[in-house]
């Protein structure tokens, strides 16, 4: 398309971005998402760092290794969410059919995954809530940024895996083709900086 | 307010649910009206309690060791009020009158298995005026849904902030000499009202499910009447100086009397309520952490 | 490609066999979503105004019932015997800002030219993603039926201001305001869908849609200054959202993100609502400041003075409003060192806003001036603009605002930007679009009262809000005579009360005109102002799908009065007569330069 | 009507600076004001619409652009540079006067409660003396105010002092100002802060050295007394 500037008299309008609009309209989407996480993780970084005393150390209260494991459950759907792109470049419909089930599947266990963790908590007495906040476990800013962050997260997941579901349908009626695939391509943007997102979160939350 | 913090959460997540309040809203939203009507319908329900078999409780609340001093309230910020006073008006935490008695006491029926479950008629509105800038009458009683005509005789800005701890409180303002109505729905003892106009000004309402509660008066007397007879756990309450009980057997046309007695050395009490003295408790945070 | 397959067919032969429902109600067309649009944010405007008008009735007339007998309307909670209550004078000042800011002038200069200008004056058939589009309209109503409902519900309306500050906002101990506040918080964040959606559209299309020939620097100001007030909503919305979040959960669940009890930050809170707050106040600013420029290149008959550097402002603008958002907190508390640099941007901005103004009055320079109501209405823009500027300096120099801050100065200053300034912008584009979007003229005598009236009055009432700043009275009180000092400043108040319900009365004369013109109107033609801009080269009311055939771009939007035409306009799309082997133009890079000297 | 550009009297030391800044700014942007609106309805009037006339073609200017973009940038530049020197003096850190008396406002709806040292010297005891609504300072002595919140945001507000700071929850917020004369002077609230907001007034009382002393003791005693 970038060959637009020359003299014809065909009717191509100016070069864009050089990509179809969905894909586009995704990549704009996906910037004001980072805005969103921004103001989360901003507020977070703030409190922490006003506030070192509510914090407690990696690990003392927070399942660092089931999170751990968790987090690599998410990165591996990045892998199959590649995996099926890559399938139906090649045309290879039933590739892509088996990769996203993949990865709607390890997607969906990450959600349950972390709803498990949530209760877990909850029972310690790990709550967002000034009012109703266990003594032991540091102080109510270490919960609140916790539930808000990760919470927010795990919305997002849920919504790429019920956006999945609906691509997964439409894979299974073979709608998608070498020529036409944009819904997977779309949907996997968003599926990776879901993914990127958690790597952060699970950094400064549970890491550091 | 976390009560209610967390219906509230529910209502407001869902426009759903919205909408629905709007419905509801739009109802509360024009003042006491309903409130009013529904106690006015109730007035008409009569007295479940047989006069022939009832009793009655008297007594008075006395008071021991030499009595505190209470503070001058500085008016000077308000001469309206300052005005209204010929001498200087003092805090009413601890009144306690000539005759050695102390006022400002509620005294209530806590238990009584005689009047379990029965159903009063809801009196007539009460009236808690406020006038040179202190709440007239400082203690009161009500029963559940009774109107409290809340008056503003000063002319200036009083805003009446009530901070129950089982029910939604409210904080309405009064810009100039006008009346608001307000009810409680569920017994508490005591509802702390304040003004946060004039750090002063408190009241303290108890809101009891029957009729039999009364405020120690000028000369440390009560009463409770016509209670059906029976054994009763009557409760006193202080401000400052806490509560106690006392079991008072009732018997059909008789009289029982007793009394109450708080002492200078119990100034340190644990008084049943959330303090309304200093409503800026910022101490939460440490009970949490 | 798939948007140029999308272009010209795809729309026009489904839109015959389209349902009264999909035409109307759940149209995806941009120019009904722009008219939808237009109708529900102008009854915003009416309700905010009307808020306006209480606020006034209270500052000039202090504790007077109101008049018509209104306090029999209003509940005892809000007007006992029609005087207003304190609390709900809160309430009134909080939501006269929020739907003016959020439901009036947002949906006004995005929502609908937005809509309506970007695929015509870029020679697009429709938005990239129309159903989105539809979607990003129907938030809002929605959302305003939630902010509407705070009015009656326990404890009434939020009443802690349109910026919310915490704790105030965070816990209805301090307010009495529970459920009013948590609905103010839950009806922004559904609107920012809204906003983010309609956003997302705009940049999309503007990049990718773009008509042969439309160069970067042959696109109309207009639709640069929506692009760039796109880009700023996708940035700054996401922002509030997640600070109104986490004032929701303060609010609800209890936490203590804002509260000192739990050791949260209210200061916080300022940071990140301001953070939005300031690319916010150039939403509400930019597109005016492309309608306006449109409105006097083209009823001036001349180029806009300096488009480049007209551009070149726009987005040196958009990214200032990112470094300033601090001079709205010189006197909360921050480190001094801070304020400096915060003063410094601050005053920066200045620059390419002066630049905007001297190349509007430079384009008036030497032009033929046709004195129809957009171009009084643009003028207007200008000459308030300017106010609202000047205005500024005093609250961008630390010092001085230690006195100003938080006092009827910053009344008057924000008051001069956003009605001087936007919505005299709006009043522009409104009257110069009417015919592309209706098909027929406003009438002009209506229009040039409501112009005089509203010009008068406007500055009779807020020019004199400086005044009230300067000795001192302070904003948002519910009786300023309370204060000795302020009991001198009454007369002005009700002065500046009368001049407000004049200008507010006056605008029943537009909307009269508004409606009057749709049916009666004179009919218009395809281009009445003889303009250049792609929009009047497709018919009025443009068709579903806009052009017949994909239109091609050959110059710059502003080429009025050319010295080699007879004509004083040379439209975008007029192929060059000395053209026979098909159209030639220049490549963009080249273009740009071509339009430099 | 009062339509005054002329700030009040002002009473404190940096008072004077402060107002000169204001009254340069207030002339050159009078000027630039006055200047812009007249060439605007100038060519509205020169240039309004005749037959056969013709606008002139000009797209624009890079000289003019130049010159008007430079003036504007050096004018505010300048102006900038001219606050920092003021701002520093009010609010520098290394600034504050040495030699100040220190006392506590705690701002709450809707009262200032302003504490000062009791007999023992020491602010934030138990014999510290409370005077409501009124703010009691020594003429000609710098005076640092710790300014505190017990609920929500409010603005400590003198504007005959020049003076004004928001007092929030959970911070201590020092100022200071030195008042250059005795008197009374309002204190106002000057950020909302809930239905009692435009009502939370009080008055600074700025007294003579010497008043100040005795008023001090005679509190003093006072306080004492109750005990």
């Amino acid at each position: 398309m970038s060959d637009a500037g020359i003299a014809t008299i065909d009717r191509t309008p100016e070069p864009g971005m050089g990509v179809f609009n969905k894909k586009l309209g995704m990549w704009v989407f996906l910037l004001s998402e980072v805005m969103f996480f921004t103001s989360l993780i901003g507020s977070y970084i703030i409190l922490r760092y006003a506030h070192p005393d509510h914090f407690a150390p990696p690990g003392a209260i927070l399942n660092v290794n089931l999170t751990a494991a968790n987090t690599f459950l998410l990165i591996c759907s990045s892998v199959s969410m590649v995996k099926a792109f890559a399938a139906i470049q090649q045309g290879d419909v039933k590739g892509l059919q088996y990769w996203l089930l993949a990865t709607i599947v390890m997607g969906a266990s990450f959600v349950g995954v972390q709803v498990y963790e949530y209760i877990e908590l909850g029972h310690e007495g790990f709550l967002p809530g000034l009012d109703d906040y266990a003594a032991h476990a540091g102080g109510p800013l270490y919960g609140a940024t916790f539930y808000a962050m990760t919470g927010f997260h795990g919305a997002h997941v849920s919504l790429g895996v019920l956006a999945l579901i609906f691509v997964y349908i439409r894979a299974l009626r073979g709608e998608y083709t070498v020529a036409d695939h944009e819904g997977v391509e779309v949907i996997g943007l968003y599926w990776h900086f879901v993914d990127l997102v958690w790597i952060i979160l699970f950094t400064i939350v549970y890491l550091i | 307010m976390f009560v209610l913090g967390k219906n509230e959460k529910l209502i407001s997540v869902t426009l759903l649910a919205t909408l629905v309040v709007v419905g509801c809203g739009g109802g509360d939203s024009s003042d006491s009206a309903g409130s009013s009507s529904a106690a006015s319908e109730a007035t008409v329900m009569e007295n479940p309690v047989d006069p022939s078999t009832a009793g009655n409780i008297s007594g008075s609340v006395a008071f021991e060791g030499s009595a505190p001093a209470m503070d001058a309230i500085d008016m000077s910020g308000e001469q309206v009020c300052a005005d209204k006073h010929s001498t200087a008006p003092m805090l009413q935490t601890v009144v306690v009158n000539d005759n050695g008695t102390l006022s400002n006491v509620f005294v209530y029926v806590k238990e009584g298995s005689a009047i379990e479950g029965m159903q009063f008629p809801t009196p007539s509105a009460a009236l808690l005026d406020q006038d040179g800038c202190v709440y007239t009458p400082h203690v009161m009683g009500v029963m559940v849904d009774q109107e409290i005509t809340i008056r503003n005789s000063d002319g200036l800005l009083h805003n009446i902030n009530a901070s129950p701890t089982e029910q939604r409180g409210f904080n309405t303002s009064q810009p100039f000499n006008m009346e608001t109505s307000q009810d409680f729905g569920t017994p508490e003892v005591m509802v702390p009202l304040r003004c946060d106009v004039h750090g002063w000004m408190t009241a303290f309402v108890g809101v009891v499910n029957h009729p039999y509660h009364s405020v120690s008066d000028g000369s440390g007397g009560f009463s409770l009447s016509t209670l059906p007879e029976g054994d009763y756990v009557v409760e006193a309450w202080h401000e400052q100086y806490g509560t106690q009980a006392q079991t008072v057997t009732v018997t059909a046309g008789g009289t029982t009397d007793i009394t109450f007695t708080f002492s200078a050395d119990m100034a340190n009490a644990v008084v049943p309520m959330r303090t309304p003295i200093d409503p800026h408790d910022h101490s939460l945070v440490t009970d949490h952490q | 490609m798939s948007s140029a397959i999308s272009m010209g067919d795809s729309h026009s032969d489904d839109h015959h066999h389209l349902g009264f429902i999909r035409t109307y109600i759940f149209s995806t067309d941009h120019k009904m979503i722009a008219k939808q649009f237009l109708v529900t944010s102008l009854l915003f405007l009416a309700i905010g105004g009307i808020l306006a008008a209480m606020i006034r009735w209270q500052l000039g007339f202090p504790g007077q019932p109101l008049p018509f007998n209104l306090g029999a309307i209003l509940p005892n909670t809000m007007a006992p015997g029609g005087i207003i209550l304190p609390e709900f004078y809160n309430s009134l000042v909080t939501m006269h800002a929020t739907f003016m800011v959020f439901f009036a002038l947002m949906p006004l200069m995005a929502g609908v030219f937005g809509n309506l200008l970007i695929p015509l004056q870029i020679g697009a058939d429709d938005m990239a993603f129309p159903r989105l589009n539809m979607l990003s309209f129907w938030i809002t109503p929605v959302a305003g039926a939630v902010m509407l409902a705070s009015f009656f519900v326990e404890g009434g309306a939020a009443g802690a201001g349109w910026t919310s500050y915490a704790p105030l906002s965070a816990s209805g101990e301090w307010t009495g305001v529970y459920m009013g506040q948590i609905l103010w918080l839950v009806s922004l964040i559904i609107l920012g869908f809204s906003s983010i959606t309609g956003a997302l559209n705009y940049v999309t299309t503007v990049i990718a849609m773009r008509a042969p020939g439309m160069t970067w620097f042959r696109i109309p100001l207009a639709t640069w200054s929506l692009f760039i007030t796109a880009w700023l909503l996708l940035l700054a919305i996401p922002i509030l959202t997640g600070g109104l979040i986490l004032l929701l959960f303060d609010q609800t669940i209890g936490t203590a993100f804002f509260r000192p009890e739990g050791s949260g930050e209210p200061l916080m809170w300022q940071h990140i609502f301001w953070f939005f707050g300031h690319p916010e106040v150039y939403i509400l600013i930019l597109p005016a400041m492309g309608f306006v420029s449109e409105v006097i290149a083209n009823r001036s008959r001349k180029p806009v003075f300096g488009y480049h550097s007209m551009v070149v402002a726009l987005v040196s603008i958009a990214f200032l409003g990112w470094i300033v958002w601090g001079h709205h907190m010189f006197q909360s508390g921050m480190n001094p060192f801070l304020g400096m640099s915060f003063m410094a941007t601050t005053v920066v901005i200045a620059v390419p806003s002066a630049i905007k103004t001297f190349n509007w009055i430079g384009t008036l320079w030497k032009g033929d001036i046709h004195f129809d109501t957009p171009l009084l209405h643009a003028v207007s823009f200008v000459a308030l603009f300017v106010v609202g500027g000047l205005s500024g300096i005093f609250l961008a120099s630390a010092p001085v605002d230690i006195y100003l801050h938080d006092t009827y100065f910053i009344v008057a200053h924000l008051h001069y930007v956003l009605v001087g300034g936007s919505l005299f912008g709006i009043f522009a584009g409104i009257t110069f679009w009417y015919p592309k979007i209706f098909g027929r003229m406003m009438n002009e005598t209506l229009g040039k009262i409501h112009w005089t009236v509203s010009f008068i009055t406007y500055n009779l009432a807020f020019f004199p809000m400086h005044n009230l700043g300067v000795q001192g009275m302070m904003r948002r009180i519910y009786d300023p005579n309370q204060y000795e000092f302020l009991q001198s400043l009454q007369s002005t108040n009700t002065f500046i009360s009368k001049s407000v319900f004049v200008f507010a009365g006056i605008q029943i004369i537009f909307a009269i005109n508004f409606l009057w013109s749709m049916k009666k109107g004179k009919k218009s033609g395809d281009n009445p102002w003889d303009s250049n801009g792609l929009e009047w080269a497709c018919p009025s009311p443009p068709p579903h799908g806009n052009f017949a055939e994909v239109p091609i771009v050959y110059r710059g939007p502003y080429e009025y009065s050319h010295p080699d035409r007879e004509q004083d306009f040379w439209p975008q799309d007029e192929a060059p007569v000395d053209d026979l082997d098909g159209p030639e133009y220049t490549d963009p890079n080249e273009s740009t330069e071509s339009n430099d000297e | 009507m009062n339509l005054s550009w002329l700030m009040p009297e002002s009473v404190s030391t940096f008072g004077p600076a402060l107002d000169n800044l204001y009254y340069v700014i207030l002339w050159i942007t009078g000027i630039v004001f006055v200047v812009t609106e007249v060439v605007l309805v100038y060519f509205m009037i020169k240039y309004r619409h005749k037959e056969g006339r013709k606008a002139t073609y000009i797209e624009g200017s890079s000289k003019a652009e130049w010159i008007w973009t430079s003036a504007t940038a050096v004018i505010v530049m300048a102006l900038a540079i001219y606050s920092k020197g003021i701002w520093d003096t009010i609010r520098h850190p290394d600034m504050f006067p040495e030699n100040a008396y220190e006392l506590n406002v705690t701002a709450k709806q809707y009262e200032w409660n302003a504490a000062y040292a009791g007999s023992d010297g020491q602010l934030g005891t138990s014999d510290d003396i409370v005077s409501r609504n009124q703010v009691h300072v020594p003429v000609d002595q710098p005076v640092i105010v710790n300014l505190q919140s017990e609920d929500v945001i409010h603005s400590f507000f003198l504007p005959q002092l020049r003076v004004k700071h928001d007092a929030v929850p959970g911070r201590v917020w020092p100022i200071w100002f030195e008042a250059t004369q005795t008197g009374e002077f309002p204190l106002a609230c000057a950020e909302l802060c809930g239905l009692g907001h435009y009502r939370m007034g009080g008055t600074l009382i700025v007294h003579s050295k010497e008043d100040f002393a005795s008023w001090l003791s005679e509190m003093q005693i006072e306080a004492e007394d109750d005990e």
